[in-house]
């Protein structure tokens, strides 16, 4: 098998940027081979008029779309976030500070896991409050979303605010 | 004859042609009869009140099951549903309360379907539990001969027809515009569910406050208190107290249950879970009154020493 | 921008397969250019020598990397299902629907473990029948194994085929 070869289909399945030792205990090869092996492969890649690339960033190297097809292919991909996670998290976000027992009576007891799941991510913040827990959203809600806010109240208000820009009406 | 007997004399005379052309099996043929007569009880005590034919006959299947205790999976959910749905789409008039029934009579089923999956799939442990302490290496005396064929080969080779394909593992970033779409989803999903939990409440079973039940249950109180009073001092197994069929041991039941809440007796059982139940009047025998049946005492249930 | 390279960026990203009525909506093509431009690019990726194919089984499409290049891709790939297990779905495959305690027969009863195992994944269903259970693949199961087949009696048949092609007689 050309070590080319072999490193294409290493760089294909792990679909992240990896580096040369990364690499070696893939594919068994000596980093001499491997820092040839990608050269010839990048040259092949970039050269021909196909989809995708192999990039070289700092010390690491991944495949992945040239930048002028990446529009049409994202839509497919999963979600980081499981849609019915993230439905809990927008639920939460809206009527935040909000009692885990509320959310449940909104959506049901699978809330339980979604709100462990949330809060493992960080994008949520658990405190006992009656004989239920309270949840808010955290500094890092606001990042992942690009959320235009700095505190609990203000993310509520501009989801708010998006919601009747998006539907046109108040909620 | 009515429609509902039509349905049902449908489906017994279909039982009794089964019936008749299975003369040969002894099994068959009291399971049969016992259908038969089950179909035959139920005509005058359906639990979904329809006039509709087809609800009425797929009731009465549902019912062979949640109420007989016929094997769940007898029925094919799925057929049914597809039936159901059909219906329900040329239908102009759907009666939601009757739908609702019978949803929750297959979701009943679904249920016993997937309790009879669990209780089947314990069945390791009891295959191991026959083998424990024996070598059970080419143990293969129980076994079936199964026919192999050609995947036989399959048991000794080292390289199998079938390999984990390897592709990328790809997740997209959430935007905001994910999560204002989740949340979109999740308002309409909750004012289902709020919908829902109305509709629930409005024809909720009537609870044990009402009036009438309770008119009922207090009556079915003092009867069963003028039994005990028979019986004189002393314990009294429940059975004693009870004269004909399961009805009147529920009531017994019940009943005992509330003279217990009211101070008036112990109960207790001999060896729990189905030991013989046993009561016993508490309060001293010449000053038992009748009348105090009737009020019960604002006792929690948990400080009344109902077991002797 | 050719639509095979739209379509060869759409696989790439989306890593799982997928339908034609996913890659419209991907792409905004119709239905008929994917059909064409997909047949193009698996002869152009399934021709060429490089390690990655685009694969059809029944109505779906992915990019993967070819058979033969697994070795090196599969250390840095999550893969989920260990070699005994993959003995115990073969056989199922094949002799589907089979009882759960013929199965049992066969291999002894490890085979409990595996079949919850591939249960977890999805990749076969568990209906009770008699006093055990039968068993039949899912539509997960001819993705995860990329086998070009669109029912439970076409995967039999496809086992059944490899069988014979290995063997190199009719079993």
């Amino acid at each position: 098998m050309k070590s080319e070869r072999a490193l294409e289909a290493a760089l294909f399945s792990v679909g992240k940027p990896v580096t040369v030792s990364d690499l070696k205990l893939a594919s068994g090869l000596d980093a001499r081979t491997i820092r040839s092996a990608l050269k010839n492969l990048m040259d092949e890649y970039n050269s021909s008029d196909c989809a995708i690339e192999i990039a070289k960033m700092g010390t690491r190297y991944a495949m992945q779309v040239k930048g002028e097809y990446s529009l049409p292919a994202a839509k497919l991909a999963d979600l980081k976030i499981p849609k019915d996670v993230l439905k809990t998290a927008s639920l939460i976000a809206y009527y935040q500070p909000v009692l885990q027992s509320k959310l449940s009576d909104l959506l049901g007891s699978k809330i339980y896991t979604h709100v462990r799941t949330l809060e493992e991510l960080g994008l949520i913040r658990k405190k006992p409050k009656k004989n239920s827990i309270e949840l808010t959203t955290t500094k890092k809600f606001i990042e992942t979303f690009g959320i235009d806010a700095r505190s609990r109240s203000e993310v509520k208000a501009w989801i708010g605010g998006e919601l009747t820009r998006k539907n046109g009406k108040k909620l | 004859m009515n429609t509902t007997e039509t349905d049902f004399g449908n489906v017994i005379n279909h039982l009794m042609y089964q019936k008749a052309i299975i003369d040969d099996n002894e099994d068959l043929q009291t399971k049969i009869g016992r259908y038969v007569r089950i179909a035959e009880e139920m005509q005058t005590d359906s639990l979904v009140p329809s006039d509709d034919p087809f609800e009425r006959c797929v009731a009465q299947a549902f019912e062979l099951v949640v109420q007989q205790q016929f094997n769940p999976w007898d029925i094919n959910l799925i057929e049914f549903s597809k039936m159901y749905l059909a219906k329900v789409r040329k239908a102009s008039d759907v009666n939601l309360i009757v739908a609702g029934k019978i949803v929750y009579m297959a979701w009943e089923i679904l249920r016993l379907q997937s309790d009879d999956a669990v209780r089947r799939a314990d069945r390791p442990e009891t295959c191991e539990l026959m083998f424990e302490g024996l070598d059970t290496e080419g143990f293969d005396l129980f076994v079936d001969p199964f026919e192999l064929g050609g995947g036989e080969a399959l048991l000794y080779t080292k390289e199998l027809p079938i390999k984990e394909k390897i592709r990328r593992h790809s997740e997209r970033p959430v935007t905001l515009i994910d999560l204002l779409d989740a949340f979109e989803e999740a308002k309409e999903e909750s004012d289902i569910r709020k919908e829902l939990a109305k509709f629930m409440h409005k024809y909720r079973r009537p609870d044990f406050d009402d009036k009438a039940h309770k008119e009922c249950l207090e009556d079915d109180i003092a009867a069963v208190w003028e039994r005990v009073q028979e019986f004189g001092s002393g314990p009294i197994p429940m059975a004693d107290l009870c004269i004909n069929g399961k009805k009147d041991r529920i009531t017994v039941f019940v009943s005992m249950l509330f003279l217990a809440k009211m101070g008036k007796v112990h109960i207790w059982q001999e060896k729990p879970p189905y030991g013989e139940i046993f009561l016993e009047v508490k309060v001293p025998w010449d000053i038992v009154q009748l009348e105090d049946a009737a009020t019960i005492q604002d006792v929690e249930i948990e400080k009344v020493p109902v077991i002797k």
